[in-house]
């Protein structure tokens, strides 16, 4: 039995790591703008799908990766600027609808450009799973986990050691205010909607040779994320990397003790309790209202 | 000085005792205690921070205090949410705007009506005759309200298209609409010009006069002094003085934390 | 007069069959359309009236789909009374779980209500022995009307019709009502409405279980109607097109749900011709309307159309908004 | 009288003629409805590519008895609402003649009430027995059902001496009733079920059931699924190192399977339509030529073939038959047609209906294969 447990633990990390990077996604762009990007799954499915036909054109994987994400980067920078940009002002559920529309529309794109099939990419380091006590684990995992860790290490001293992280932290605490300090709020959008896009694809890249890819792999992620963004807390992206983790490790837990049948609606009854007691999130800070 | 308050006014319609209210460690209210007698139009001033609002807040249960009582008409209120504090008779306007911008004028006064309605669910949905007299009702008062404030030319325009002016006074509408026996006014004259306060002066007049209690905060010191029967004073949460206008500018505890000496108010 | 704008709706709804007898897009894709009216209306009044998003409407759909499903295959209830239960339990479920959940906020509440969707749909997908699994429920039996069948598609036109526009008129009721303007309060400022006397809880409450029993009753119909349930008329991805619809044809406007609701049910029909394009289309629509008509497709095109006419007399001026 | 006769003879043959010539401008239409997009476009897609494959060449050879056949199609994304409200497009705006389609059953069953209704001949391509179980007058179906994929592998199972099994499925339909005829058949076969897990169909992990079932005692393990799961339950299978004879469904009989799933695919069996293996069957088989000739034609075009676009090729084909038997799309001699089909030769084996098999397929139609170095072969 602690032999079964420690794999439903290993088995939760690497889906949690997973879900963590996309839902830090999600919290850089509400940091910066309110706004819940429901296309940030699609980022996932488009870094991954770019690398996939780049490998198979010929090129070699670093060079595949480092392109599909400068792509990414790129789709995501036009993102804000021809859908986002233009309904500056509008309401934030409006500006949800467009982000759900931009996703539809991505996925439309992924379909003409690569069809419905599920495309692989091969493992970095092989496939010869590694022992860790009674589990098991794929290389390809370890890369996840690690540069997870990376990613969000380097993360977290971009928004709190760096000017332009700390502008960007300061538009999502009190936009008007970073505006009268003259931070460029537009310009920190674009920086947050760029480095939302390229997390999101590094991912992709990353979780292919494990999932695989199809043009509609986004929406789950998308889903997973966004959850692992707001139990965390949304807005906090550390919060939403714990929440990630929280969320694989309960799904692995909940399929391996309880039922795997359920385990989504155990996880996300799970969350819903969080939610009841702590209604902003676990790591949320708590909006003070000033009436 | 309770003893005193209660001899020279012999039935408070609000009376405070020992209010505290902290936020993280910081006392905003430390023992705050007055009564304020019914047809009294009473000021609470002070610098900022000094727990007006708070005040406010607390008194209309918005805010847990976590000591003291607010008795209103011989009944305790702490404890009750806001909407039962509204039943006993207590209406109250913001300091940041609070009006129903989804709405025009005369919608936001009638919702200030909604503890003399009826209000059922199914009978609305499906327009019952009664139903239909009573929003007939309704915008009655709501008109009548509007134009005790001289709003009524402005009945069915969106709240939100209003000047900033006239905003202020929808909600002190809104808020008399309710038939208040207490109203808290949270600075009404901020952000308005001068022509604009001495017509909320004589507003304000005309609603003592209706027979509504009004409780004032309010930095505009001519329109404090020249409205109200009774000041009370905070600083940091306390209590600094309570009387007469005339006393309190004349207290020197006053000029010099708060009125800074050097500015003569006098009206 | 106050329902003019309903009266000439019930007139166009009667007058299209008449016009186009027999034909798919006015029988069948108008009844389609009468049912997401039924649930984009109901939804926003929770939306757009008193401000609470709702990520997992598709969940009360499905219920009081399955409820009338379940009962009337499994247990052999006549279709009124199973209708009654769906709505019951329904009713009582949104009752149950609105107090915890309506003290949420904003993108929490979204989750939230997200989570009771994927649950829900989980259930449906999860209990075979009951829901029929994934393959859904088949068999159910015609919508019975005190003895009236109703069967083929002209009937459930009629029948789909009359509840949508039974739903409309309540809810124009309600929203132009003391107990509609306390929920519109609700959304403008939390605070004054409670300090207004508005049990601010009770009324968000009341507009959750409104709203449920609405998708329920849709819920109903359409089990009825298709003779057929499986979960995926209930997931996540319905629960998103509602939001949608309700946002497309603009928040906090009754007509303005009426009008996303048609608009979303005839993209869909219209698109499915441009096969492997329509969702490059279908998205590109969606971001243009709502980047180009935030307000929404009613106000957006009212707007237009008011340009239009003050073009055509120069010189009234154009009433401020 | 002689003229008279002549005179007869005359305006008959003009007649004929126009009738004739009215009926090639007028195509004979088929109406599709199948999930290109969503969970099941895995299925839909191909299916889809073979009928417009095939129309487009059976248009080109001059039709059906001289009328040029038009496929409508509508995509339901696996939606069973949309698959009601576009058979009633299909019938009531397109009015066509018969109906392809239903990739799934969820979407099959969902149109029944109203293919009966309307009386229209309908052949579905899903796979669970229930659509012609009981037999329906107007549906029927070219898969394999999911129950003879059930006894298949229980016939090699018992043939191994393995009975302990451990079940592992996606959350689909598919998934679900192939679940269903397991737990049915498995009793009759002297199986015991040791675990019964499931997953997501878009989950991307499955160590924790599997580590279940390593733990439950089993002696094989069953994979009922469809698209990129089984591939990854079949990675994670390795990945967990459990060396248990494994097996899945004709649901990934596909060299699509085999690509996802690379090394760890090796060795698994799976109860399949030979259409795969084409190229082994020995040249007596007479299904050999078809599935070559299928095979052939779609992979030119298209990439691996699948057996789902085969049971659409195979669909077409008793449609096409019918109607050239029927010698009009009158819906009722159409559908008496196909009623009548015999010793027909399609990818899914030889269709010999009746009024009470709306299939016409035996088990023997299916093949055990295996994959052995990164390709199909047959085990029997």
């Amino acid at each position: 039995m602690p032999e079964l447990l420690l794999q439903f633990l290993v088995t939760g990390i690497t889906v949690g790591s997973l879900y963590a990077l996309v839902g830090l996604g999600f919290a850089l762009i509400y940091n910066a703008s309110d706004v819940v990007n429901f296309a940030q799954g699609e980022f996932v499915m488009l870094g991954a799908m770019t690398a996939i036909a780049l490998l198979n054109a010929g090129m070699p994987l670093l060079l595949a990766a480092i392109i599909a994400t400068s792509l990414t980067v790129l789709v995501g920078l036009l993102l804000e600027r021809f859908a986002i940009e233009p309904a500056a002002g509008a309401s934030v559920v409006t500006t949800i609808i467009i982000t759900i529309g931009a996703a539809i529309f991505l996925r439309g794109v992924a379909l003409l450009l690569w069809g419905k099939d599920f495309h692989a990419l091969p493992p970095f380091s092989g496939e010869a799973p590694i022992r860790l006590g009674g589990a098991t684990v794929l290389p390809q995992s370890l890369w996840v986990l690690g540069v997870t860790v990376a990613l969000v290490l380097l993360v977290r001293v971009f928004l709190n050691r760096t000017l332009l992280g700390k502008a960007l932290l300061a538009c999502s605490f009190n936009r008007t205010a970073a505006q009268a300090v003259g931070i460029n709020v537009k310009a920190m959008l674009r920086l947050a909607y760029g480095l939302s896009a390229g997390l999101g694809a590094l991912a992709g890249i990353l979780i292919a040779p494990i999932t695989f890819s199809s043009y509609e792999a986004g929406v789950m992620l998308g889903l997973k994320g966004f959850s692992a963004a707001i139990v965390g807390g949304i807005g906090n992206p550390m919060g939403a990397v714990a929440g990630g983790l929280l969320l694989g490790v309960l799904e692995a837990l909940g399929a391996g003790l309880v039922s795997s049948g359920y385990k989504d609606a155990i996880a996300f009854l799970f969350v819903l309790m969080v939610l009841f007691f702590e209604p902003t999130g676990l790591f949320g800070h708590k909006a003070a209202e000033r009436v | 000085m309770t003893a005193l308050s209660s001899a020279l006014l012999p039935s408070p319609l609000l009376a405070v005792t020992g209010l505290e209210q902290s936020f993280g460690g910081v006392m905003a209210l430390a023992g705050v205690s007055f009564q304020v007698a019914e047809g009294l139009i009473y000021a609470v001033i002070g610098p900022n921070g000094a727990g007006k609002t708070t005040l406010f807040n607390a008194l209309c249960g918005f805010y847990q205090p976590s000591a003291g009582s607010i008795r209103f008409a011989d009944q305790e209120l702490l404890g009750l949410p806001p909407h039962r504090i509204a039943a006993r008779g207590i209406a109250r306007t913001f300091q940041n705007l609070q009006l129903f911008f989804n709405m025009t004028v005369v919608e936001n006064v009638m919702v200030g009506c909604h503890l003399r309605a009826r209000t059922h669910l199914l009978a609305a949905a499906l327009r019952l005759p009664w139903v239909q007299r009573q929003e007939q009702q309704l915008r009655e008062w709501a008109i009548a309200a509007l134009e005790l404030c001289e709003l009524a030319d402005r009945a069915g325009q969106p709240a939100g298209s209003l000047p900033y002016g006239l905003m202020k006074r929808v909600e002190i509408a809104r808020a008399l609409a309710a038939k208040p026996r207490l109203l808290l006014l949270d600075e009404p004259a901020a952000g308005l010009n001068d022509t604009e306060t001495m017509a909320l002066r004589d507003l304000i007049g005309r609603i003592r006069a209706n027979g509504v209690t009004v409780l004032l905060v309010e930095h505009h010191m001519p329109l404090v002094m020249g409205v109200s029967d009774r000041l009370l004073v905070l600083d940091y949460g306390s209590v600094l003085a309570e009387g007469a206008p005339a006393d309190i500018q004349a207290d020197p505890r006053v000029v010099a934390a708060y009125l800074g000496g050097a500015v003569n108010y006098a009206v | 007069m106050r329902l003019a704008g309903f009266y000439l709706f019930a007139l166009g709804v009667a007058l299209l069959p008449i016009l186009f007898p027999d034909n798919y897009f006015v029988i069948v894709v108008g009844a389609s359309a009468g049912l997401h009216v039924i649930l984009a209306v109901g939804l926003n009044l929770l939306m757009g009236y008193a401000g609470q998003i709702s990520l997992g409407h598709a969940a009360f759909f499905g219920m009081g789909a399955y409820a009338s499903a379940i009962l009337t295959t499994r247990f052999g209830w006549p279709s009124l009374l199973a209708l009654a239960a769906g709505l019951l339990a329904t009713g009582a479920l949104a009752w149950l779980f609105a107090r915890p959940i309506l003290r949420l906020r904003g993108h929490y509440l979204a989750m939230a209500t997200l989570g009771f969707g994927v649950i829900v749909h989980v259930i449906l997908v999860q209990a075979t022995q009951w829901t029929g699994g994934p393959d859904g429920l088949s068999g159910i039996p015609a919508l019975n009307l005190l003895g009236w069948r109703v069967d083929g598609d002209e009937q459930w036109y009629g029948v789909i019709m009359a509840a949508m526009l039974l739903v409309v008129w309540l809810t124009l009721n309600l929203v132009d009502s003391q107990v509609g303007r306390a929920l519109r309060a609700v959304h403008g400022s939390e605070f004054a409405a409670q300090m207004m006397g508005v049990d601010t809880g009770r009324a968000k409450t009341q507009v959750f279980v409104i709203s449920a029993l609405f998708a329920a009753f849709a819920g109903s119909l359409f089990a009825h109607q298709q003779a057929f349930v499986s979960p995926d008329s209930f997931n996540l991805t319905v629960s998103v097109e509602l939001v949608t619809m309700v946002v497309l044809g603009g928040l906090a406007s009754t007509f303005g749900a009426v009008c996303g609701a048609i608009a979303l049910t005839l993209l869909q029909q219209g698109l499915v011709v441009f096969e492997d394009y329509e969702m490059l289309i279908h998205g590109a629509l969606l971001m243009a309307v709502m980047i180009f008509m935030p307000q929404g497709l009613f106000v957006g095109l009212s707007q237009a159309a008011r340009r239009v006419r003050h073009r055509l007399k120069r010189r009234q001026p154009l009433p401020s908004t | 009288m002689k003229a008279s006769w002549w005179k007869t003879f005359l305006v008959s043959t003009l007649l004929w003629a126009g009738v004739n010539l009215a009926q090639a401008a007028d195509p004979i239409k088929i109406g599709s409805f199948l999930t290109v997009t969503g969970p099941a476009s895995f299925l839909g897609d191909p299916e889809l590519k073979t009928l417009q494959m095939y129309v487009e060449e059976i248009n080109a050879k001059g039709g059906v008895k001289g009328r040029k056949i038009e496929l409508i199609h509508y995509d339901t994304g696996g939606d069973a609402k949309d698959a009601v409200s576009f058979v009633k497009r299909l019938i009531k705006s397109d009015k066509v003649d018969l109906l392809i389609g239903g990739t799934t059953t969820g979407d099959t069953m969902a149109v029944v009430p109203d293919v009966e209704k309307e009386g229209i001949p309908f052949i579905s391509l899903a796979g669970a027995v229930e659509i012609i179980e009981p037999v329906k007058k107007w549906a029927f179906k070219t898969p394999h059902t999911d129950r003879m994929a059930a006894a298949k592998i229980f016939t090699d199972l018992r043939k191994r001496g393995l009975s302990k099994i451990a079940l592992i499925t996606g959350d689909g339909g598919f998934d679900k009733s192939g679940r269903t005829q397991i737990l049915k058949l498995a009793p009759e076969y002297g199986m015991t079920l040791v675990a019964d897990e499931s997953y997501g169909n878009k989950d991307t992990d499955m160590t924790a059931q599997l580590a279940k079932i390593r733990a439950a005692g089993a002696e094989a393990i069953i994979n009922f699924g469809l698209g990129q799961a089984p591939a990854i339950v079949t990675k994670n299978i390795k990945q967990l190192g459990i060396t248990l004879p494994v097996y899945q469904s004709h649901g990934v009989a596909s060299k699509t399977f085999i690509d996802l799933a690379g090394d760890a695919a090796e060795g698994i069996r799976l109860p399949a339509a030979a259409l795969v293996v084409a190229e082994q069957l020995p040249d007596t088989d007479p299904q050999k030529p078809v599935l070559l000739a299928y095979k052939t034609k779609y992979e030119a075009k298209h990439g691996p073939v699948s057996t789902f676009g085969g049971h659409a090729y195979d669909g077409l084909l008793i449609a096409v038959a019918a109607l050239e038997r029927a010698g009009s799309a009158d819906k009722t001699k159409v559908r008496d047609a196909i009623e009548q089909t015999k010793g027909l030769i399609g990818t899914a084996g030889v269709f010999n209906m009746t009024p009470e098999d709306h299939m016409g397929l035996n088990v023997d139609a299916f093949k055990l294969l295996e994959v052995h170095n990164g390709a199909w072969r047959i085990v029997e």
